[in-house]
């Protein structure tokens, strides 16, 4: 869909760190976790493309201002790094965004007997979140890893906690949780069946989840970032090597339509 | 007032409107098919199609520029062949024309491919294009040099009964004479124009930003080369000519047109907007509404200089 | 931390800072005055001078693009004796090298307004502008042939001993082959980009914005071809390289460094901020701080590609 | 001078029409009437020009949110035109932008003793303001001539006949004062000595008024705009013909630099 959007609210949660609440089209409640939005900054050239962000949430609210009717949003967890997320964070309750939503695959949550580990970092816990919150209503068992090099990396956890979901954090510098890399603190809790994660976070984090998936067998999800044009497949900006990727054999899969969640398995992860 | 005509056809190619979805920006239609109505536009152009599958360039393939994008796709497509048999029955359903872009790695390459789509149903017209900037082998020579650009068209030509579109590069000291030199050789209509050369650093890492080191530059920035072009092209040769270039709305259409576009391709903005090829025909037929214009036909070329 | 070291040499011409002031945006100097100091940065390069006063174009001369703007002054100018007599004084008096930015009607011209130039206190160097797409008279074949401008390089090369800058189009196709032939020729250092040329309209009058009709297009926009150009040619050429082209901040300014250019002019990011060159500098100083880089030096072709 | 100004309001005065207060460093004080300011309406490079404005008022302020203190200010008046004006009607209270001013040469008052003939009509009312202004304050006898296509050309009459100015306003259609032109009702007035004109507005008017001017020999300036880059008289982008410019022997003059304000025998009107 695109659909014009109004912001309802954009609060700095830590320094750097914004939650954006948007109004939505009631059909928006059918997006996935994992899946995620296209917002144009500005209606002006500058910036000039899209900026993608997962769904920290999607749901319903009382609309005060729309005289109590029941209104749709979506919610988006973002991190000032550039000129896009600069604009977006001066943004205020009803200006007006462009959105393309709800875009590409998201997580598959598998059997409901299984064990959830969600493994994420940073902004990376912004669609875990969402999944947390469909996981539980489910009745799943979702524990969550989150880590990071330091405390400022480890966001919302009171969110995730408040959903029951157990966290286990760490950080680098140990300045939140236990020391040391997520993936050993997730290693400890691994067994072969029964079990199944979903990453989402900076590649290298990514990377070692997978790696260490693939060592214990146990299936895995991971959700990709990749700078991005159209977002709906069209222009092949936003590809990554499939497993099975050789020059002469090419495999490459849009993280935008074929993803942004892949199984940890069909990607080339060298 | 009455609705004005917005048809235009362009070497023989007839389409409700003057608005084309350029190569590589639209994919092959279907991406679009939820954001507009593809039977709302003039044209579809797909993306360049090579003989055999292509892979494309390593990652990161895109980046965005003051007003612009930069691209390096490399040509990944599916081939002439998984063309034929996954995308085109889809694309012939639509009523729209369907002109399939095409590229070639070799002389022959172009022949051949022009070939596999002759006499097929649902292609209503070959745009060849000898401009990509980025592809190594010899993609440059072709959309550089007249003569090298006249045998293509001309190969192609021979190749080919479907209206030929020959799509230039802007990279060239003289654009008429590559111009002439296609006209002279075949093509029935001529685009123009395909992405400006460029590059973009990443300054902490002291490395390019694309891993192909350089690419397309296309998008708003581009615009006034682009008209630039156009004008110079449309007043020298004799064939249509189709506008492209940083085309954002229905003004910007316009203006090519009155620069001697017969037609023009919207390439970047449908990434800005998934609608924008819809939203801009439907802003060019305002303008006309607004103004007392009857026919947008009647503003080719119609730049008082 | 120890200040970095900001100096760059270019064709012997000692700066403080690599940062240089586009021809034509700069007027001669004196005009910024009241919002920078003169003696902050690299050097100041004059409006393009011919050897008689020149009128320039028609006005409209100017008009906005998307990220960019076009120009068509036409070259006004005071001429090089009214230069020498009315200009030079207030400059010579600045400490910061004072680079002339000529140009010619005919390659005679050219040799004797370097003739008149040469000798002359407060005169750091010259910049042959061969590029300019606003003039009628031949100035396109100086700046797209390489026989022609070589020409013109050897020519100026015999007519003064001060350091020789020329300065190059981006309008062509291969930018490198005319910076060989001006470097056999006898350049001591390469700049680039000079404006691509570009067009605007305007819609509703159904006419070209500029009285030009053409202009050259300068600004964000262009940064990616001119970083793409000034790659190329360092890339080939052993030359010093003078890098230009939507040069806004130090960052940008920064990366045409790492792509191979020795110093940098700013151009229209003085008309948006008339302290631009100034604080760019201080910008680029900064970020070497920040970074623990002890020379600016270092970074010229640093790029890893 | 350059400075960094904030907005303290912008407010609508009739459909399209704003007049916007910035503060200012008190050496503003000292501009003239006629001379201009350019502002720059972004920071981002959309749109990428500064926009040249003149001076509808400057003067002090006791600023309450700066605790009593007094503030200069400068004010313009502006019309939405394009994209630039479009942004500059969205800025509240607050906002900041990049001045820089007093730029140009204004209005030559002449001696006391002459009566001050100010004509113009929409925006061009603006820098007559602030000079009408200015020569009240001289005592100087002022009358304005107001005119336009319609009423809504006609703009701040209030705000002058607070000063004391008598006031004629004439529109093409009628709706506001007399029918006509604005140069009939001119004339009526014109006596071959002891008056000055001071005109500002479209060219057609300024044309008209200069020719009328020259007639009746009475000494005339008037306040040109051209589309300008760098407003200090470096780029050459904004000049017009002097009286005596041919091809052969060009006499250019910058707007910005020797203008916007100009004696009308000066320049060149066909
Ligand atoms: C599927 C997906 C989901 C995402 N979800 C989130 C999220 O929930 N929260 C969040 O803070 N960020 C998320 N990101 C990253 C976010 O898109 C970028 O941080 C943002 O685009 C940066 O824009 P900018 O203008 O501030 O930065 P700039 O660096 O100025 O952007 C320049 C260009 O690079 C692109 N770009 C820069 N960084 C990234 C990146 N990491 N990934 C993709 N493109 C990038 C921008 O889109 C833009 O085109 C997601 C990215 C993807 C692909
Ligand atoms: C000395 C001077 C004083 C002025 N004083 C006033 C004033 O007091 N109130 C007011 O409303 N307007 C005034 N103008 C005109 C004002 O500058 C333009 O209306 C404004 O720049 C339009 O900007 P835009 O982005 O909205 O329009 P756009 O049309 O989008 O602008 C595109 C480009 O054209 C230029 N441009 C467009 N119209 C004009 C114009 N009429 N004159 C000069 N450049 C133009 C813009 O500056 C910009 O570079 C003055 C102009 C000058 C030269
Ligand atoms: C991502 C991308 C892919 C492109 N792929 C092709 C292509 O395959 N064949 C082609 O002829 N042009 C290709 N182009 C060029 C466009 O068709 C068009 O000529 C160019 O982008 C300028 O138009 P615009 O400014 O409207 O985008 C591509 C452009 C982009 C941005
Ligand atoms: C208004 C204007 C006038 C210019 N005049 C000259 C000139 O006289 N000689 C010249 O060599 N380049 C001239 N240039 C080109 C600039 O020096 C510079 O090469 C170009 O603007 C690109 O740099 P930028 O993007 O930083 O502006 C002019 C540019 C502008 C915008
Ligand atoms: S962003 Fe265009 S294909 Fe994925
Ligand atoms: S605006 Fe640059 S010279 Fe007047």
């Amino acid at each position: 869909m695109q659909f014009k959007s109004m912001v309802v609210s954009n609060v700095e949660l830590s320094p750097g760190y914004f939650r954006m609440r948007m109004t939505a089209p009631l059909d928006l409640l059918g997006a996935l976790p994992g899946q995620f939005l296209m917002l144009k900054v500005s209606d002006a050239i500058d910036p000039l493309l899209r900026r993608p962000f997962g769904f920290f949430d999607v749901g319903t609210f009382s609309a005060e201002y729309a005289g109590g009717g029941t209104q749709c949003y979506c919610e988006i967890l973002y991190k000032v790094v550039g000129k896009g997320t600069r604009k977006l964070a001066a943004l205020h309750h009803g200006d007006l965004l462009d959105l393309l939503a709800p875009l590409g695959k998201g997580f598959d949550p598998g059997p409901g007997c299984e064990e959830k580990l969600l493994v994420g970092g940073g902004v990376g816990l912004a669609p875990l979140y969402y999944l947390a919150k469909v996981l539980v209503a489910r009745g799943d068992k979702v524990r969550l890893f989150a880590g990071g090099r330091n405390r400022d990396d480890i966001l919302c956890i009171t969110e995730f906690e408040r959903l029951g979901v157990e966290s286990y954090v760490s950080t680098d510098d140990g300045t939140l949780g236990e020391s040391g890399l997520v993936t050993q603190v997730l290693e400890r809790h691994l067994r072969a069946s029964g079990m199944r994660i979903f990453a989402c976070g900076p590649t290298p984090m990514l990377k070692a989840v997978a790696v260490m998936a693939k060592k214990h067998a146990v299936p895995c999800q991971v959700s990709m970032e990749a700078y991005m044009a159209c977002g709906v497949g069209a222009c092949l900006g936003c590809v990554m090597k499939g497993a099975n990727h050789s020059e002469e054999t090419p495999d490459y899969r849009c993280v935008c339509k074929d993803g942004p969640v892949f199984d940890s398995f069909e990607l080339q992860w060298s | 007032m009455q609705k004005p005509d917005m048809t235009v056809e362009v070497a023989g190619i007839k389409m409700r409107n003057p608005v084309m979805t350029a190569s590589g920006t639209f994919g092959y239609g279907a991406e679009f098919a939820d954001y507009l109505n593809l039977e709302s536009i003039g044209a579809m152009i797909t993306k360049g199609l090579s003989l055999k599958p292509k892979a494309g360039n390593p990652t990161p393939r895109i980046v965005e520029t003051p007003g612009g994008m930069l691209n390096a796709i490399g040509l990944q497509n599916v081939g002439v062949d998984a063309f034929i048999a996954q995308k085109l029955p889809y694309l012939a359903k639509v009523d729209t024309p369907v002109i399939v872009n095409v590229y070639g790695n070799t002389l022959e390459e172009y022949g051949e491919v022009a070939a596999r789509l002759d006499g097929l149903g649902g292609v209503a017209g070959i745009e060849v294009n000898i401009s990509c900037p980025n592809v190594k082998q010899g993609g440059i020579v072709f959309g550089t040099d007249p003569q090298a650009a006249a045998e293509v068209v001309r190969l192609v030509r021979k190749s080919t009964s479907k209206p030929l579109i020959v799509k230039l590069s802007p990279n060239v000291t003289d654009v008429v004479s590559m111009a002439r030199a296609c006209a002279d050789a075949g093509a029935d209509a001529l685009s123009l124009i395909n992405t400006l050369t460029g590059m973009a650093i990443d300054l902490d890492r002291r490395r390019p930003i694309l891993a192909n080191v350089t690419g397309g530059l296309s998008g708003p920035a581009i615009k006034p080369v682009a008209l630039r072009m156009v004008w110079q092209v449309a007043k020298s040769v004799q064939l249509p000519i189709i506008g492209i270039g940083g085309i954002m709305n229905g003004r910007d259409a316009l203006e090519f047109m009155l620069a001697g576009a017969s037609a023009v391709e919207v390439g970047t903005a449908s990434f800005l907007d998934p609608s924008a090829a819809q939203t801009i025909a439907r802003e060019m037929e305002q303008y006309l509404i607004d103004n007392g214009i009857a026919s947008v036909a009647s503003l080719i070329g119609a730049l008082e200089v």
